[in-house]
């Protein structure tokens, strides 16, 4: 097994300078391995304590009952490196840590990076100045983030390589409260070893990922992203970045950040078009287009049909997507007659694109009748459903009619809710719907479903229509 | 791709600009269309480059010593006959002498002067971390101004240059907008193509590399200028 | 007083058609009324009950007491028309018609809509197919809309006009989860009568409005629009307007769904910069924007301080701001010196923009001390914190000490709160800090905070710093 | 504005079309720098004209019917004797009879030839809801092409009509672009101010105005070309 197979999914975890004290940052990881359902070996060290949450502690690494797969260092600057060094001598497969003050601060956190590096020798090395890694698929918390303090963290088929720890947990929490569920994240930091690009080689390769979302500030090895980029491809895995430097002040930012080098912009978009990567423009977009992908269905084309039970909205997403070159025509003449008949109206209100069933109420027959008219019709990719304050108060209704519909076609659903409900959203995402809350969502995430062309390796590319 | 190798192969050793005429043999050799041109020392033989070539013909100061050209009145359109030439010659000179006073003139280039069509840039920087890339824009002050220009890791096939053709804003311009012949799209494509193949086969020996223009027409496209700068 | 100032303001209210049970959609004004605090009178109107809620209920309207300031019509459309008649010989100030089936649905409708209309004589009408008035300042609903079943609807300085009904409820529960207060909010729906405009020109010079939130589908008459937007400008009160039909799509939308008429956009987008109006460009916009210019306070400039406690969201919020022109500087030697001294750091690490205070943590007098100075700079128009995981489990700690600091200077603080956190967001609107949970609403809301020039009337507005 | 009202009123009555030279004389009338032009019938004429004006000339076409003057050839430039505009009558006469047969053509309207320039066009459209809208973009296709174009309510005040052009995308080809000469553009706002204030005086009365091109320099600008629609 690989060292980075190992950090992903080790079996046994080290954690240096573990703290008795659970309130304390340094007394979380172990609890949080317990607590999330670690089934390996968990070996706490901390010369001051005999046991921590039950566990026997060790003194020393070299008192280790064997070589961990993976340890999480908890040490500051000054004493991380001996740590390292002696995971290093131990056999550890990688370490992770977790300090800052080193290449991100100043010339002396440079140097002191440097001789962290060497100290790891042949040993993988994830930061410093990291989050750490999370594995949800198999519960396993390679972290001290306050956001794993929830519970009920849903594991799913996005994996997340991000540059900056902050921002992995907002991914989090942002996706639990819109049912969106990971599978592993990993925050790569100051990239001292392990960078971007090596996790997302091994983020492509695990099973439990399907989509890859990347947080990046810049890129230290363009062809090792252009090759895992490639292999993603062939499995059919897209990869989407949202990447900041886009300006000036942007860039200048995140060199002082992590940093990382920032190149001109336009030559990441280069890189990105040219490995079939999809980009994400806006921050939201980043959870929107992996979800979306995730579900796995895939749009023919850019023509998308939309069904609302609340007029104004209907028009608001006809707008935006109009707008961002999504087409939104009137239904052909089959289709309008199977709505006409349906929903009893007549022919001239009901070919309309948004097809509005405000006057049919909320009847989950007419509802799923009427979705299941616009999938069948060959002029549409695409439905998009509005969800009104009507559904607030009977959300299983309309999730199952909109689940329903999604069983009888190959064709995705996208769900846009209009008031304030994110409990809709969470329980839409939760059964395979793309579900948001931003208009400007809609046509973004219907781009994105568009089969990828992909310039290199075109032919390779698996499109999964299940 | 085999033409663009070699005609990278062939770039002369150490660190040097290579101005109009060494530029467009390099990229002839790649494969490129270039307009068709002839040295001449003195107006005689320009005359006689201008016959052999058929009228009208451009006459263009050769220096190694003079980027800009036509801030020196360096260039000389739509010569019809011997005495336009001769006369051209002599205002070369003139314009040399008075606005480049140090500078070496080896003589003029006398080409053939090419009917109008829309004037495209392709450009070849190498970036430290990414390689050679190379750039696609319309001629001129509009690639700057618009912001309209396409970018790619070089090399790219027909089709990506084609993919980059497409994404201009400019693009209508190509295709015939508001009436007007459509350039060969294809040849614009190919030409792309090879100059990116050659840049990227230069590699690290290329700083910089630049045809402007390139004119295109619906009969093919062809390089009337180019500059190219050498690392050492 | 007018009948635009009865409508919105009313001593009485007529409910017409109003049910006795309370669980039925014509049971549930009166009880909204009673329930939100309306201290006038409610008189319902209904043939087959003798109290409703308690209340003395009324055969019919020649019936009622006296005069109604405003009247609800939740008949359906066959019926409406002679209730509107009946209401106009009594002499009542407006009719709200909530009814649908009108102008918006077929030919049909529309000579019903006609029909309505003269029946209303001089009486002003609201609607048809709108979904009522909400009147926070004073606790009067005029509305059955669901969105009102929620009890604490907080009040504020926003009045909202809206063509779209749907739309009016999902501002009002998407602004109740932020913590953004309306004064009014009046949906206009087909406009037989009343407009937008009329609406517009009210609101303007209602006291408790200080800013109005405008979402439109097409302006039926640009001259009325332009003389409320003149008068508004006089009393410095901002007009921010979300407008579709910006696409075809969108244009055939609106055109369909209220029979407004939708020009070429461009035209309104003329018409908005002729009259200082601020277009908002994203839905989320028009919530984000008019917050912050309730909150009162104008930047002067376009130069913004970030300071944050979380590198990476830092760099997305730098990122997003120089991406839309707002300039992100980095601090002047003196502040710089003023922030080393403080925060025990090296200039060169703390002379950048955005400040990074992750290693000061979360010590409130620290975090006081670095906005107070960077506030004092003469370099910035503005400062935007960046709220990251860490103030979670704080949150009056950090909202303390931003209020603190906001008190101590004339300039706008505003805060991105990067995790999902809405009780932050909520807690900081409600203190008068624009909060927001999207990196590119920064950017956006301090472009609308500079002060207005206003074309025609720039000695006229007033700009209030307090 | 005064000058624009009279020139408002003093419009013809009835439906119609007005051609270059009574479009021009219109604008002219509001206070716009027009073109100097005269109309000759005549070869002879012709060349009087153009002596008065002053060498070099342009002779256009002047006929009721035919609105694109270029495309039948009836548009002769940078003339500069007697000679050369008599072979341009001639031409012009040739093309008006071989590419619109039917046209009547009164003779020729003669012109200074004006000094190039940044060219601009500007527009006024009645819209049934807004009143008369006001435009302004590069001439040529360019407008069209980078959808960069800014438009306002007429009329315009100077200031207003300065902060359209400022909106344009193509603003720094006014501003000195790359070492360009600055345009005028305080005149060039003046004349957007006077042309919206015409047109807004015009008020239902006019369907459509068009200047194409203003010719815009640093010593002011011109309108070259003009049309008008009347509404009955
Ligand atoms: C302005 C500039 C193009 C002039 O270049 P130059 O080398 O001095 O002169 P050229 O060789 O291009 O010749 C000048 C003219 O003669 C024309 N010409 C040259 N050879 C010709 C030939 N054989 N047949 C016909 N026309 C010819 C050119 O098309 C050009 O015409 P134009 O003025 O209508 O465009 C150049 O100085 C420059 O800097 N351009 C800006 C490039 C730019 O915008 N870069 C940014 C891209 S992102
Ligand atoms: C192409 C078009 C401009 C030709 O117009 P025309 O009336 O046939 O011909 P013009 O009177 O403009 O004269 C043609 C040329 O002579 C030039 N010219 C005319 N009179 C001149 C004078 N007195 N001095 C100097 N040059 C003169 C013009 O500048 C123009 O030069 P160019 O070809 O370099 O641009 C016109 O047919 C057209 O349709 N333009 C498109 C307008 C457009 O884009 N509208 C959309 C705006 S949103
Ligand atoms: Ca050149
Ligand atoms: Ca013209």
């Amino acid at each position: 097994m690989s060292a980075l197979a190992r950090l992903l999914r080790p079996r046994s975890v080290a954690v240096i300078g573990a703290s008795a004290d659970a309130s304390k940052m340094t007394g979380r990881p172990v609890g949080y391995l317990q607590r999330h359902g670690f089934p390996g070996d968990i070996w706490p060290v901390n010369p001051r304590a005999e046991t921590i949450a039950g566990l026997p502690c060790f003194p020393d690494v070299a008192s280790l009952p064997g070589a961990p797969d993976a340890a999480i260092v908890l040490l500051g600057p000054e004493r991380a490196e001996a740590a390292v060094r002696d995971l290093a001598a131990r056999g550890c497969g990688a370490a992770i840590v977790l300090a800052s003050g080193y290449g991100e601060a100043n010339a002396e956190g440079a140097a002191r990076q440097e001789a962290l590096k060497r100290a790891a020798g042949p040993m993988r090395l994830l930061g410093p100045n990291t989050i750490g890694l999370v594995n949800l698929t198999d519960g396993i918390m390679l972290s001290a983030t306050g956001a794993l303090e929830v519970g009920d963290l849903p594991a799913g088929a996005i994996s997340v390589a991000s540059q900056s720890g902050g921002i992995l947990g907002a991914l989090l929490s942002r996706a639990a409260d819109r049912g969106i569920g990971f599978a592993k994240l990993v925050s790569t930091g100051n990239e001292a070893d392990l960078d971007s690009s090596d996790l997302i080689a091994e983020l492509v390769e695990d099973e439990a990922t399907r989509v890859i979302a990347v947080y990046m500030e810049g890129l230290r090895r363009p062809e090792a992203f252009r090759a895992a980029a490639r292999r993603a491809a062939e499995l059919g895995k897209p990869i989407v970045v949202y990447k900041v430097g886009r300006s000036e002040s942007g860039a200048r930012a995140a060199t002082s950040h992590t940093g990382a080098l920032a190149g001109a912009d336009r030559v990441y978009d280069a890189l990105f078009r040219q490995s079939g990567v999809i980009r994400a423009e806006s921050f939201n977009d980043l959870l929107d287009i992996p979800a979306a992908l995730a579900h796995g269905r895939r749009a023919a084309g850019n023509r998308v049909a939309i069904l609302t039970s609340t007029g104004g909205a209907g028009t608001l997403l006809a707008d935006n997507c109009g707008l961002a070159g999504i087409e939104v025509p009137p239904p052909d003449a089959e289709t309008t007659q199977r709505l006409a008949t349906l929903l009893d109206e007549d022919q001239a209100t009901i070919g309309r694109n948004p097809v509005d069933v405000t006057l049919a109420g909320l009847r989950p027959d007419l509802f799923r009748g009427a979705i299941t008219a616009l999938l069948d019709s060959p002029l549409y990719d695409a439905v998009a459903v509005v969800i009104g304050s009507s559904a607030l108060a009977a959300p299983d209704i309309v999730a199952g009619a909109i689940v329903a519909c999604q069983a009888t076609s190959a064709k995705p659903i996208l769900a846009y809710v209009s008031p304030h409900a994110p409990h809709l959203v969470r329980l839409l995402n939760g059964k395979g719907i793309a579900a948001f809350a931003t208009p400007e969502s809609c046509p973004t995430v219907l781009r994105a479903l568009r089969a990828p062309v992909l310039p290199a390796v075109a032919e390779g590319v698996v499109v999964d229509a299940s | 791709d085999a033409a663009a190798s070699a005609a990278a192969a062939k770039l002369p050793a150490g660190e040097q600009t290579l101005m109009e005429a060494a530029a467009k043999t390099a990229f002839a050799e790649a494969g490129l269309p270039v307009v068709r041109e002839l040295r001449a020392a003195n107006a005689e033989d320009a005359a006689t480059a201008a016959q052999s070539l058929g009228y009208p013909v451009v006459l263009k100061v050769d220096s190694p010593d003079i980027a800009h050209k036509t801030e020196v009145g360096g260039v000389q359109l739509n010569l019809g006959d011997a005495g336009a030439v001769t006369a051209a010659f002599a205002r070369i000179k003139e314009g040399a002498a008075k606005h480049a006073p140090g500078a070496r003139v080896d003589g003029v280039l006398v080409q053939r002067m090419e009917a109008r069509g829309v004037e495209l840039i392709l450009g070849a920087r190498r970036d430290p971390q990414f390689g050679v890339m190379v750039l696609v824009g319309l001629g001129g002050v509009q690639a700057e101004l618009w912001k309209d220009v396409a970018l790619e890791v070089a090399p790219v096939s027909p089709e990506g240059a084609l993919a980059m053709l497409k994404r201009l804003k400019a693009w209508p311009l190509l295709d015939g907008f508001r009436g007007a012949a459509k350039v060969d799209v294809q040849a614009v494509a190919d030409a792309i193509a090879r100059f990116s193949a050659f840049a990227a086969a230069a590699g690290d020996r290329l700083e910089e590399a630049e045809i402007n223009p390139l004119v295109c027409r619906p009969d093919g496209c062809v390089a009337v200028d180019g500059l190219m700068k050498l690392n050492g």
